[in-house]
């Protein structure tokens, strides 16, 4: 059953520690939520990017909530490089798990499938492998000439995401950004913040029902407009840039990124 | 009277020429001039009555065909319905190795990039990756990257069907050479030499007395690129569009 | 590119001895193209159920048509059993690889992922697993103790499909029956027929794409009114179950299969 | 007066017992009595203010909240998101191995029935398989399955938390004891005797003189099942709604 809460009983329902789930900025991207988890004072998340992260990851690295990271990518996008992010890197603040985007995918897939690994082509060769201590190499078991990777099943405790609509059963409208499905399947819970809720059920539109969440993955839902501001959200919002730039000036310094969640907090 | 050709006129057209032949190729988002290349040759190959070429633009919502998500890229790679793309790499080096991911140590490097993205994998299954990257110096080709995000060169025994084709630069044109992993010069671009190349790379390469400047485009093709090519342009990337020059 | 022809063209597009994926029926098979096939005198198919097969299945087997079948059943439903795979069955008339449906899912998953196999729990100590040589015991590469089944890829090299409805560009409507999708991408090359043809692209609406075959994975469409008669459409027309016994009665003898195919095409 | 509780309401409120405490259980959609047990399990669940039980119709486009395709159901089974699921079977033994393939020799069986479906892997990874099969005959439930679909039982090293929970017949109801590997008979509906069920057993079992009657289900919920529940059901299995008892 999916519980119906406020954006607030919800970051008070992440507790530190856990291994959570992000989507990239745009596709799913809940900034407005992080924003509530770094002001509860969130801590020691093993964040898993599906497959990139940007603007919401680098604020819980800057506010020293994040312990380990395993993504593909952390940008900014046309804004540049994610400041936090360069700046724990240096300092050797966050253990790293660099990984390419396909293996992300492979890793949450053998989550959904319930199985303990997935196979992927690629990589040998890679210092990313080299890194990566929960990659293996083997031996394809149709051909033994090949070497294969195989790559652990990634199941984060939970996964956070905005969506555009639920319904009031709890089913979400994700479209086509299946990674986030995908992501959901993977996933022990997901809980999403949403733009509206739908007072008729999202699957009685057969059209509709390709691109819907169904409930049972579905832990919470929390209506909070807007929440993706300033990341976006695929095919409802656009990014706004200017707010991006402005967050990548700000957080150059560590004081700088405190002044700007504070002011970020008192606008709100 | 026509304007000359910009050089990145001549990187557009350069693009389009080593797409010869693809059906399908993936660009991203933020890489406007492969997919000037792309939408080029797209529009040359309508005029010729060849083949249609399908150009993906990951993250758009209009010019992505995609409808299983971020994934379906790289099952679509791998099941060899994409035949070029394009790496960057904050360094590039004498082997065709790829870093996209940081100098100075790692993993606390001192400089860190975004990170790897999908190239150590789409280097492996897309058949022709062509490496652009436009800054031509031995800061960025180097002769041995600091971190290896996708390697030019596979050992037997791996499964491989793509890999570096070109690497191509505001300066020169390379192509790779997968027997023996080296690069080849195969042009200069207009203004510069043979000797300006080889102090502007940080790795030895094959032909480095090469004397033959990148061809621009003919009259009509430049035309074409001025008018139709720069319209399609503007739909996803308006600024870089509004960046080249326009027809008369 | 997609090309658009008459289903008479695209039966000829389909040649004896490729290996054939279907979709069960209801779900998106195509008994009217299988009569075209069977009328041209197609032989030798491998037929890929994806997973489990029915009438047109069990008239592909009455025409001798099937050499090897790949399925993880064969049935016509609430009709009962299907008259034609029993008696080929009995006869030894076709090589069989049974199957277990997520078995089948994971070696079309194999394939849409490029990779030469997929793991997958379960199996272990039934027959189904000792009948298949294309199925192997390992060990888990992350568990020295775990013994875990491994199926190899599948690919067909022709998906034939019926969906309600395509576009001049070839992207194809098929809804939440996503298997579909998997089925296309695992295969070489997909053929559908349609129930209407649309004149506006069907990724411009955005509530619709999750639910969408890309173009791309499309080499043929042909509109085909009612082709999926008598089994049926997902969510556009149901089951014609007195067709479907009456099928079934005629079938029971390979005579009164034939009288029943002949009477089908005299009747179209 | 109240009708009699028939042997099918007998059968629909056991499995409604079996399913205690499950929260998301899956049927096919040929399969009405299993579909009736939940449902009624559910209306049971709402009257007492426990758990929502989500029940899911496989085919069924209104009763079926899946979005990925027929794939789901497996995946969401490995997930954990299965509580419970129902198998029958052309054969089923006394070591709980399902077949579901034919007799009479394999690959070429004299009787041959449609084949495995997914009972090889759901029977790993549902914690609660009910076996259920309303013929309670030596042809039905034997010493042996001619072709093992789906084992009842699982070497050391292979992963399974699923496997069988019970075995429903119209005669008598069966626990599987996972340390045995054996069946014990529960219980015997009314009407038959234990003597009767040892006859029509083609296997042997524990607890073969039980005396136990299995339970019917008292006026209060006879009267849901004929209500409630059976409107329910008409609106997925109107046919088989319409062979139930109405309340008067």
């Amino acid at each position: 059953m999916t519980e119906f809460v406020s954006p607030e009983a919800m970051a008070e329902m992440i507790p530190s520690g856990v291994k959570l789930g992000l989507a990239p900025d745009g596709s799913g991207s809940c900034p407005a939520m992080i924003r509530l988890l770094i002001e509860r004072g969130i801590r020691d998340l093993h964040v898993v990017c599906a497959p990139i992260g940007g603007m919401q990851v680098d604020m819980l690295i800057g506010a020293g909530a994040i312990s380990v990271l395993e993504t593909s990518a952390v940008s900014l996008g046309e804004t540049g490089g994610a400041p936090c992010f360069g700046r724990a890197i240096r300092n050797g603040k966050i253990r790293m798990l660099d990984a390419t985007c396909p293996a992300v995918f492979a890793g949450l897939s053998a989550a959904e499938k319930g199985v303990p690994y997935m196979p992927i082509r690629g990589i040998i060769g890679s210092d990313v492998l080299e890194n990566r201590l929960d990659w293996k190499v083997t031996t394809n078991p149709f051909d033994e000439n090949e070497k294969i990777v195989v790559v652990a099943a990634i199941q984060p405790d939970i996964t956070l995401i905005h969506a555009p609509e639920a319904d009031r059963l709890g089913n979400v409208r994700l479209g086509r950004r299946r990674e986030i499905m995908l992501l959901a399947h993977a996933s022990k819970k997901t809980f999403v913040t949403v733009e509206r809720i739908s007072e008729t059920s999202l699957l009685d539109d057969e059209k509709l029902a390709a691109g819907i969440l169904p409930a049972m993955y579905v832990s919470a839902v929390a209506e909070y407009k807007n929440a993706a501001w300033p990341t976006g959200l695929y095919a409802e919002y656009e990014l706004d840039a200017r707010e991006v730039d402005n967050y990548a000036r700000a957080a150059r310094t560590p004081e700088g990124f405190q002044a700007y969640m504070s002011s970020a907090r008192s606008a709100a | 009277m026509t304007r000359e050709c910009t050089n990145r006129e001549l990187l557009i057209y350069t693009i389009s020429r080593l797409l010869t032949g693809v059906r399908h190729v993936a660009v991203g988002m933020s890489s406007p001039m492969p997919a000037a290349g792309a939408m080029l040759l797209r529009v040359l190959n309508k005029k010729r009555g060849l083949g249609d070429v399908q150009v993906s633009i990951l993250g758009s919502v209009k010019h992505n065909a995609f409808t299983s998500g971020s994934e379906e890229l790289f099952d679509c790679a791998a099941q060899g319905r994409i035949d070029a793309f394009f790496l960057g790499g904050g360094q590039i080096d004498g082997k065709g190795n790829v870093n996209l991911v940081g100098t100075g140590g790692y993993p606390n490097s001192e400089v860190r990039w975004p990170g790897s993205y999908g190239s150590a994998y789409l280097y492996f299954l897309v058949p022709r990756v062509i490496l652009f990257r436009e800054e031509h110096s031995p800061r960025v080709l180097v002769d041995q990257v600091d971190f290896i995000s996708a390697p030019g060169a596979t050992e037997d025994g791996v499964y491989r069907r793509g890999g570096p084709h070109a690497l191509l630069t505001s300066a020169a044109l390379f192509t790779f050479q997968r027997d023996t992993n080296r690069f080849r010069l195969e042009s200069v671009h207009p203004g510069r030499s043979a000797a300006d190349i080889r102090g502007m790379t940080g790795f030895s390469f094959d032909n480095d007395h090469c004397e033959v400047e990148t061809p621009g485009p003919d009259a009509e093709t430049l035309a074409l690129m001025r008018s139709q090519v720069r319209t399609e342009l503007a739909e996803t990337y308006p600024q870089f569009a509004a960046s080249l020059p326009e027809a008369a």
